[in-house]
């Protein structure tokens, strides 16, 4: 008897006779036992197991909110209660993809509102109800772009996040889809010469950060003026930075990715967070991923369904715009309840607060005698140099239980003596002051 | 209503704290300062509480009742592997923190990882991949890695059956292969004389479900694989159906080179209304130097992540993984253990033929025969008789408030529903299920438009979904918009 | 379904620890071991959680919608504070630990009370009473000790308004006194010529709700108290409707003697299906020696239990209280803080008066005049015109998803509603629960079998309660037994 | 602007408008205002507030399970995870009293089901749908013995909870109805010849523990031999305990109560518990408390309704069978789940796992030289006498991660140098030794 398995002997008995066998073993016909016991343990009950995990669990070092100032595309931010509360609704969370759409308007309406606040974050037409992830968004749009305009170069800004550009060449190189790296400027922007230098016939796209992986805000008019029509223009982007800067569909871009943890998610030591993916209208058949869209039942009352779904695999197959099949629609929740609950007022705020904590930061830096590596302009994040000892002093600041800005060499090695920090709105003075110290 | 006809300008939700930090000024060019704040809704905590409370009333869900979706394995998500995974100390941790911070995280994923590859009978095993068809991916650049690192570059095609799950095709077209399909034999059952036609020196790779998408176990595995490692190609095992075979076999044995897991088919881990998933994809000893980078391994007493594979396929994800989900397949396993897993694929089994043999008495079974997991039946004969389509049939069944099985696939089979109860279902919710079955029969003959303008009881009528996307709405029509 | 039509003999839902202690004789005598063990269910996990989330589903609840139900201050349940209250460190906690390792919730106990205090304008307090009838019950035993103490053996009365809340004399007849109701005046307040009536040397303690159960603040209270106080009996405050008065005036200032709060009204602490609540009874300075004992006191920077209260009336419940409870009462006075508790008294206030207009046009208000955090209305025009009763209405009004106020309570009107729509309702809520209502009694006019039939949305119909009550069934009939 | 506030300053217009009203102020017609702020702070956010809660709750000290050794009234079991996660269920939390049973099914079939698993448990016919604690109800049933028969004097045995004892006699006393107790014999049950003596024509009943205070089962079967006719005899039990205990009702025991805590609920500081209250069919007019019955709808589909209440305050007003009106409905839900999760096999496992490990603390004790202080069967709680020191020693204990046996002396000032040991199915034989070391 087990407490997640129903069946009693008896019952076992009943259902063998009326299948018609004698055993369980007659079920399987044809199939080997190449195995008797796995080399592990028996099943443990749950308060043994409980001890054990939580034990485990504290093999890990976690740091005070305030006390973090490292980011790097994963951001610790304020959660309110409700969001993890209302998100973790089991009614939410048991449900498989919205198949039988009559019962999961739960799922459909909470997913349609998601891809409407994420078109208003982005100033996009449409948003897909999930990717995996900011960097496997990326990698797809790129491949959305060489559907679209069938060249085979993208261009990329070496100044967003390293995994982003690991992973996109995971996806590209197979379809022989060239990514070829864009240096970047004294300021930290993305150098328009080396652009232009590069951008050719076959160049499908131009994929920049905004603001970039070094914190540092492009200038996407600029970018935008020195692309060629026909381009596919992919801006990489930070949702909370969005409250606060122009939408990149202002300046012109066709396909806007990035990785949504910042709104609502814990940073799960990675994963899960939810890449989010939105285009333009024009675009929308060549687009990966599920879309949610709004219609009417035979009594006329409104309601959601999927839409769209012959680009899918499962329809499509081989000719899919892509193999996702499930995607991260729980995390696509919660960015919805964040989203709900910060509203345009409190999103703002924290991205201001977040600037704000950021430029005392850099300021207590300078006064310091450290210096930015960038000069460009920043919005909490920002890179600046350090001596050759830091690398050891960061792993003596985690004893001091603070995350400090992480060493670039650890992501760059070519980037010796710089760190990148972070600030959130939950970054105090105090608690700047006090890492400081340690400067 | 949505929310954005319930927001009202104004209104908050939220509280930030005080940082005690004074403004700076905004050095940011004024044009690309935002001039319209999104419109993102403006409401109060108890209409945000409220509105999520009823839209999740309107979900149908696996704790709801019986959701026999078949090759999704939606078995019962144990709350204590949630609550495990909610412990702050797994969930407030950077992927970057310094190595001697995370050990528990790294410990729990290098023994996740020793744990499934004992379960797979494979040698070595990456969880970056974040779903399924994510791992099929990866294990598909693994294969191509695998040629191309032999300087064999002719083997364009990967071999996939017409009985396979899209993202199998879709996979390997991402990966850059030509698709060859080939026909199931009478049995549902890989053709063999099909395979060999379709083998040869530019194949690189077949990829099968076993037991397959109809429920039945290939019993011709031992000859598939030598035939195709005779032909110098690689055999992908496609893991979504793996719960069938615990205790029993393990498709290392069979002689699979590479193979992804569904943690949240298998392992219990709950869909979320359609993911995070987690598809760890497992290889055979050979392989091992083309899985993602970075590999998590044991250094002593110490946990380290290594990046340095130089014939590695690179990173198909940020980061490691889907932390999160792993923590409740490793809780799940370490609850079940050796003998409740081995439980886990026999009651499994058991379930899915019990079933089959009542469904039987209602319709026909595609490939009557004993199966796994599940089974797919079709109501081609009621269609024909009354007009009544699965699909009907499907809306019907919400109405006595059990989810409707997976419909028209495996592609193969018309009008069909793929059953899979699951091993935490009990003999009477397998009764009960085939009694509504057998009602709703009755109805489709007796009044066949009763079923074909199912649901009734559901939150919503049957939706339009032609028109939606014929002419798309994608979002939230604010007023003012054009 | 119940959970014992469920169950299946043999089925388990738990697994135990292995504590490798061997088993031991059981040493009790043959007659007293259990021969026969409980019929309670057996069953497996999955059938648990899907039992609990579908009873859940029946229910209806502050965070589903509105719930304007009078005198019972049905105001938003901040999920943050029942996070607060989950945490570890508070739920685990024996109550007889020793004391340097309980200072965490002396603490908040102690600075909860102060707080308390401040609130209600009161010198001391206790948190032990665990509801307001509770609270009640010690407040009066404290007046009954009160008179004793000075040797006043006659004082064997308390006087209640006839628009009091039923607790209010049973709680009086509990501490052994005898009730005397007095009339209210026509105004809906104290008729001071009946209470004059009623005090004298053998009067106890005048028990008040203010403002009253009418939402109407009883005007004459300084004259109230100075009559009481006149004739040597106490003042009682029933706190049930506290939430009007934040931010404006305190029981304390008004002269009451004692008061009781409702934690789970004025406080924002959940119902939980009718409890538990928890009822702190606050008190002016000359009667604070006969608070229960245990106290909480603070000695240097060490909080402490005191038992040593020789006048005190003894205990009224096990241990200190409710605490989990008192957590997040604590929660929320700090989240709203002195700016945000004055906020709710006026948004309360203003909240009622605006319902109260709307609703004015729709049915008479039985006291026509500006309210405080409720006020009650009629039916019984539109009953003597079509038989539509105030339960109609109430039935009613579930079918359009909100839920009824409290009925047929004051006991002073008839056929009426009292309605508190609390300071976390928006107007949108209000607007909309005014269009429902006028929405009903137009179909009350029109088709009053409609209205009397009601409900018809909700998961079961109209319920047979006085069969319920004359022919009882207090447990589930298993099968087999008599 | 709040977040538990919607009203925004352009609503607050238009409704005082609406009232006709110029301010708020005119709202308080003959309102005395008597303060302008509260002498505490002005409200806080989430994030600061959590990080001082937090730091406040780290001022207790939780001890593991296992390593508990004091019960008293309050126990450490193991509570399945899906105890509090389904009883957390908001809609279930954030519901009132049943008033509108239509909407209230969910509430009210779990309270139903509750009731008729205490019946099981206790053997008794009817139980009420919960009080507030056991020290409540076993005051509440004393009064209900008084209106039954109509005498004013109740015998209770002094080896039951001191705590129940003081509030019976808070409750009983403004009623003029005497308590008088009876001692315990070296055994630790109650002193029969005592009992008989203090037996008379107005005692209204009699009161013992199953098990007792002292873990002590004393012989329900003698004890009710020797008690005249119509006496109420009440009996106070454990309900873990009766999963290996006959049900008092075969005693003859016309009143069962006690504190439900031990059934899945945590120890919370000692509230909220519950107090359960079951009794026989023919009493039910006079018993206190809410009533769930059976019914069905006018289709004729089954239900649950509130019945009889008009032994209730809000109807019977000064004549009801008590005031109680709010109760602990939430906690009889967490008692109802972990029934249902622990069956009849997992109770009595719970028990019989408790047995063994307090009779092998009590073994070792004895080996060591400490006396059991009552030579009575007990189940898992046990008196042995200790040192002067001892006092002393359990703060110690504590400080080394032990909640160690009570000292008696803090309860009954009469009891010098004995402890009173709990052990339930979580302590462990390492645990029990580990704590053996300081003995
Ligand atoms: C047979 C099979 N293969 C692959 C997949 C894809 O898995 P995922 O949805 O996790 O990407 C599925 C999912 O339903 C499946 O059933
Ligand atoms: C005016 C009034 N007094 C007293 C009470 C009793 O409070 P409780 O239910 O917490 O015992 C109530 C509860 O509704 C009430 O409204």
């Amino acid at each position: 008897m087990h407490r997640y398995i129903p069946h009693t002997e008896e019952e076992i008995n009943e259902m063998l006779n009326e299948i018609g066998v004698k055993s369980l073993e007659d079920l399987y016909v044809g199939v080997p036992k190449t195995i008797d016991n796995y080399n592990f343990e028996n099943g443990k009950d749950e308060f043994t197991l409980k001890n054990e995990i939580i034990k485990l669990s504290q093999k890990n070092k976690i740091f005070k909110p305030e006390n973090i100032f490292m980011g790097a595309g994963i951001y610790f931010h304020h959660i309110p209660t409700i969001v993890e509360h209302l998100a973790n609704n089991q009614r939410f969370v048991t449900a498989y993809t919205p198949y039988q759409a009559e019962v999961s308007q739960g799922t459909l309406q909470a997913l349609f509102e998601y891809q409407t606040m994420m078109c208003e974050l982005t100033g996009m037409e449409v948003a897909n109800s999930s990717m995996y992830d900011g960097a496997t968004a990326l990698a797809e749009a790129m491949l959305m772009a060489v559907r679209i305009n069938n060249r085979h170069k993208i261009l990329v800004s070496k100044a967003i996040n390293p995994e982003y550009i690991k992973v996109s060449k995971t996806y590209c190189t197979p379809q022989n889809i060239e990514i070829e790296e864009i240096s970047w400027t004294d300021e930290g922007t993305i150098d328009l010469d080396d652009l232009k230098n590069k951008i050719d016939a076959d160049t499908s796209a131009v994929v920049v950060g905004y603001p970039n992986f070094f914190g540092v805000i492009e200038d996407l008019k600029l970018i935008k003026e020195n692309l060629p029509e026909k381009i596919i223009f992919i801006v990489v982007s930070e949702p909370i930075s969005l409250a606060l800067l122009e939408p990149p569909k202002t300046f012109g871009a066709d396909i806007v990715v990035g990785e949504g943890q910042s709104l609502g998610i814990t940073p799960n030591f990675g994963g899960p967070g939810i890449g989010f993916f939105t285009t333009l209208e024009k675009y929308v058949r060549k687009m990966p991923g599920r879309i949610i869209g709004e219609t009417k039942d035979i009594e006329g009352k409104k309601g959601y369904v999927m839409i769209l779904q012959t680009r899918e695999q499962h329809i499509r197959r081989a000719k899919a715009t892509s193999n996702i099949c499930s995607n991260h629609a729980l995390m696509a929740l919660y960015n919805a309840i964040y989203m709900a609950t910060m509203g345009p007022q409190g999103l703002k705020q924290v991205a201001l607060m977040s600037y704000n904590a950021a430029h005392y930061l850099s300021k207590k830096l300078e006064e310091k005698g450290y210096k930015r590596v960038f000069s460009g302009p920043f919005l909490n994040e920002f890179a600046f140099t350090v001596n050759e000892k830091y690398k050891e002093k960061w792993h003596e600041l985690a004893l001091n239980d603070f995350l400090g800005p992480i060493p670039l060499e650890f992501i760059y090695p070519e980037l010796k003596n710089i760190a990148l920090a972070c600030c959130t709105e939950v970054n105090t003075k105090e608690s700047i002051n006090a890492l400081l110290k340690n400067f | 209503m949505t929310l954005f006809e319930l927001s009202k300008s104004g209104r908050i939700g939220y509280e930030l704290p005080n940082n005690n930090i004074e403004d700076f000024e905004i050095e940011i060019p004024e044009h690309l300062l935002r001039k319209k704040p999104p419109k993102l809704p403006e409401l109060n905590e108890v209409d945000i509480v409220r509105h999520y409370t009823n839209l999740a009333s309107k979900n149908y869900s696996v704790d709801v009742d019986f959701y026999p979706l078949g090759s999704c394995t939606m078995k019962y998500n144990p709350k204590f592997n949630e609550k495990m995974a909610s412990i702050d100390n797994f969930t407030l941790i950077h992927p970057y923190q310094p190595v001697e911070t995370v050990q528990g995280s790294l410990s729990l994923m290098y023994e996740l990882k020793n744990m499934l590859c004992e379960i797979t009978g494979m040698d070595d095993m990456t969880l970056q991949p974040a779903a399924g068809a994510h791992g099929e991916l990866t294990g598909i650049l693994i294969a191509k890695a695998y040629h191309l690192s032999k300087g064999d570059t002719k083997r364009i095609k990967a071999i996939v059956p017409d009985s396979a799950h899209g993202t199998n095709p879709a996979s390997a077209r991402m990966a850059g292969f030509e698709v060859v399909e080939i026909k199931s034999g009478p049995d549902g059952r890989v053709d063999l004389n099909e395979l060999e036609k379709a083998l040869g020196d530019d194949v690189a790779v077949l990829m099968l479900t076993n037991p397959n998408t109809l429920g039945l176990f290939e019993k011709d595995i031992d000859k598939i694989t030598e035939m195709v490692h005779k032909a110098g190609a690689l055999l992908y095992y496609d893991g979504a159906n793996l719960n069938a075979l615990l205790g029993r076999t393990r498709p290392g044995d069979m002689g699979f080179d590479i193979v992804h897991l569904n943690l949240h088919k298998t392992f219990s881990t709950p869909h979320g209304m359609g993911g995070p998933g987690s598809g760890p994809v497992g290889v055979k000893k050979h392989l091992a130097k083309f899985l993602p980078i970075p590999e998590i391994i044991k250094d002593g007493d110490v946990f380290k992540l290594n990046y340095n594979k130089p014939d590695s396929i690179g990173m198909v994800r940020s980061f490691y993984g889907n932390f999160s989900v792993m923590v409740r397949a490793y809780v799940y396993i370490k609850t079940m253990g050796n003998d409740g897993l081995k439980k886990v694929g026999h009651m499994a089994v058991l379930n899915a033929n019990y079933l089959r043999k009542k469904v039987e008495k209602i319709m026909p079974i595609a490939y009557p025969d004993i199966c796994m997991h599940e089974f797919v039946s079709t109501c081609e004969n009621l269609t024909k008789e009354t007009g009544v389509k699965a699909l009907d049939i499907a809306k019907r069944l919400l109405d006595y408030g059990v989810h409707a099985p997976t419909m028209y696939f495996p592609l193969i089979v018309h009008e069909d529903f793929m059953i899979e109860p699951t091993e935490t279902e009990s003999k009477d919710t397998l009764d009960n299920f085939a009694e509504i079955l057998k009602k709703i029969f009755e109805e489709a003959r007796q009044n066949p438009d009763l079923v074909k303008n199912a649901p009734y009881n559901t939150p919503v009528r049957r939706l339009d979904d032609v028109t939606a996307s014929r002419k798309p709405i994608f979002k939230f029509n604010f007023k003012g918009d054009k």
